[in-house]
């Protein structure tokens, strides 16, 4: 799993890849809430054209993150979604409390 | 542990055509190793691949499930995948000897509160593959038997390829 | 058949790092399955792409000669692959239960006469790896113990992935 | 296995696509016999850019073409070599006995 974090203010960009299971979900999580921790992040903007493949490890880090930022009225914005990967997102129901574009642009046009 | 019964999808006594089991570690770095290994065997099937990714994720909950459950992630506990295509269907077999649950009382999903739970495991497994046969006793493991509907002759072969004008 | 032993490469009772065992039926169509799960397993390592791919060379060879001289092409008889990881060099074992062969008096390459049979199967794999060692007997099947070293402490981790800057 | 065959009068080029091993190698041998006897083929043109494994069963099936072909003078050259496969050609010899050329019409240009 790679990882490049851009951070735009309020919002921080993270762009994925590789495979977001098991192997990778603890470190994902705690790099996550380093760089939001340090940077303040209000919303996060998760950019997974990278991504090839998730289960419900790489589900729980997404859903984890979403949790925190929503008690500070905060949001998860998802990019790039592979057919497979948006099909795992869409049956686990991530995709009704999360929304999808199609740039990080769009992204951090849509949280303004 | 009773015996998986065969089930909605499978026939009894049916022999199989192609057969492969692969051991692996208890740790998650076996992971990827673990749905590669499925998928390439599975490949020889006239199949998807939106079928096979979804059986990717179907072999990835069941693993982890054996790390994070079954052996409470001791890193060197063994965990046997079986994959068999049979007539008509094909089949996984994930099992571990470690935990176990018990079967008249399954835990509901992030019962052990791990952190970001997400207890989606099952239904996954179950959204992915036709039949999903749970077998398991406390302290006597768990084996995890997924079954999936293939189209009937869809065995690929070097003169019909998957994909070719050979 | 006697036990392989440890050679040039390997020090004695070492513990593994990591090991993976697959079986799979001596079909042709199961050779890509093979090379693609050792390759899966020893992509944890740090190692060159170029390695990986002789690997699978070496797999293969030993697999279709397990297939071809060992089950005399029998479909439905068992090969085992063994993959592992130990500090400084990693092992693949290839074991058939079929005819084997008088180690004492090894067969020379291409001696079935298979048509177009190239006989170069077992010099393929001492190329690629640092040591290969048959264990064989008349009706006791073969094994074929390989070895390669790797450099020390060439793990990847999801911390220190092969190539990444997370 | 894919195979593309391309009749070029004296010549076939054949464009090979997948993994030159057991699992294919009768089929490769009797589909490139087949059409080399229909054409009566003296120079056979092997395109492997699309072959990304090679191994012994493989190089039986050149090498066995290379013997039909010599034996009447004929001849194979080889093309779109990928490292791993260059590799294995080098290690048994073939690339001795056989040229490499950059394009199939290079090739065809050099059997002329
Ligand atoms: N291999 C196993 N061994 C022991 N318990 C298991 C195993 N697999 C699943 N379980 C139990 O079943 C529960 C539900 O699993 P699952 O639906 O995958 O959700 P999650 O793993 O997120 O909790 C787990 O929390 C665990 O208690
Ligand atoms: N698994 C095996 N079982 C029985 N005999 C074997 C096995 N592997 C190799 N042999 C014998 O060793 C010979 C040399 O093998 P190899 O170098 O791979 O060349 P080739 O397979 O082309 O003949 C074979 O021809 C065969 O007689």
């Amino acid at each position: 799993m790679m990882m490049q974090m851009e951070d735009k203010g309020c919002s921080l960009v993270a762009r994925l890849t590789g495979e977001m299971d098991l192997q990778v979900a603890d470190h994902l999580r705690s790099a996550l809430d380093s760089a939001m921790g340090e940077k303040g992040t209000r919303y996060l903007v998760l950019d997974l054209s990278g991504v090839s493949f998730i289960d419900s490890s790489g589900l729980g880090v997404i859903l984890g993150r979403y949790r925190r930022l929503a008690q500070s009225g905060g949001r998860v914005s998802l990019v790039g979604l592979s057919p497979p990967v948006k099909n795992v997102l869409e049956l686990s129901g991530l995709l009704r409390i999360m929304r999808e574009y199609s740039s990080a642009g769009e992204a951090l046009a849509g949280l303004e | 542990m009773t015996d998986a019964g065969r089930g909605v999808v499978a026939s009894p006594d049916t022999k199989a055509i192609n057969r492969m089991t692969i051991s692996l570690l208890s740790q998650p770095v076996n992971l990827g190793l673990a749905r590669v290994a499925v998928a390439a065997f599975f490949s020889q099937l006239d199949i998807m691949v939106s079928e096979l990714e979804e059986i990717k994720v179907a072999v990835s909950e069941a693993v982890s499930n054996a790390i994070l459950h079954g052996y409470l992630r001791e890193p060197d506990r063994w965990i046997t995948v079986t994959a068999a295509i049979y007539p008509g269907w094909l089949e996984i077999v994930v099992e571990d000897r470690g935990e176990g649950f018990c079967e008249a009382d399954p835990p509901p999903p992030g019962s052990d509160g791990h952190e970001d739970g997400f207890g989606m495991g099952f239904a996954l497994m179950r959204s992915f593959m036709d039949e999903v046969v749970l077998v398991s006793a406390p302290g006597q493991g768990t084996r995890v038997v997924m079954r999936k509907k293939i189209r009937g002759a869809s065995m690929a072969t070097p003169e019909n390829p998957v994909a070719g004008n050979c």
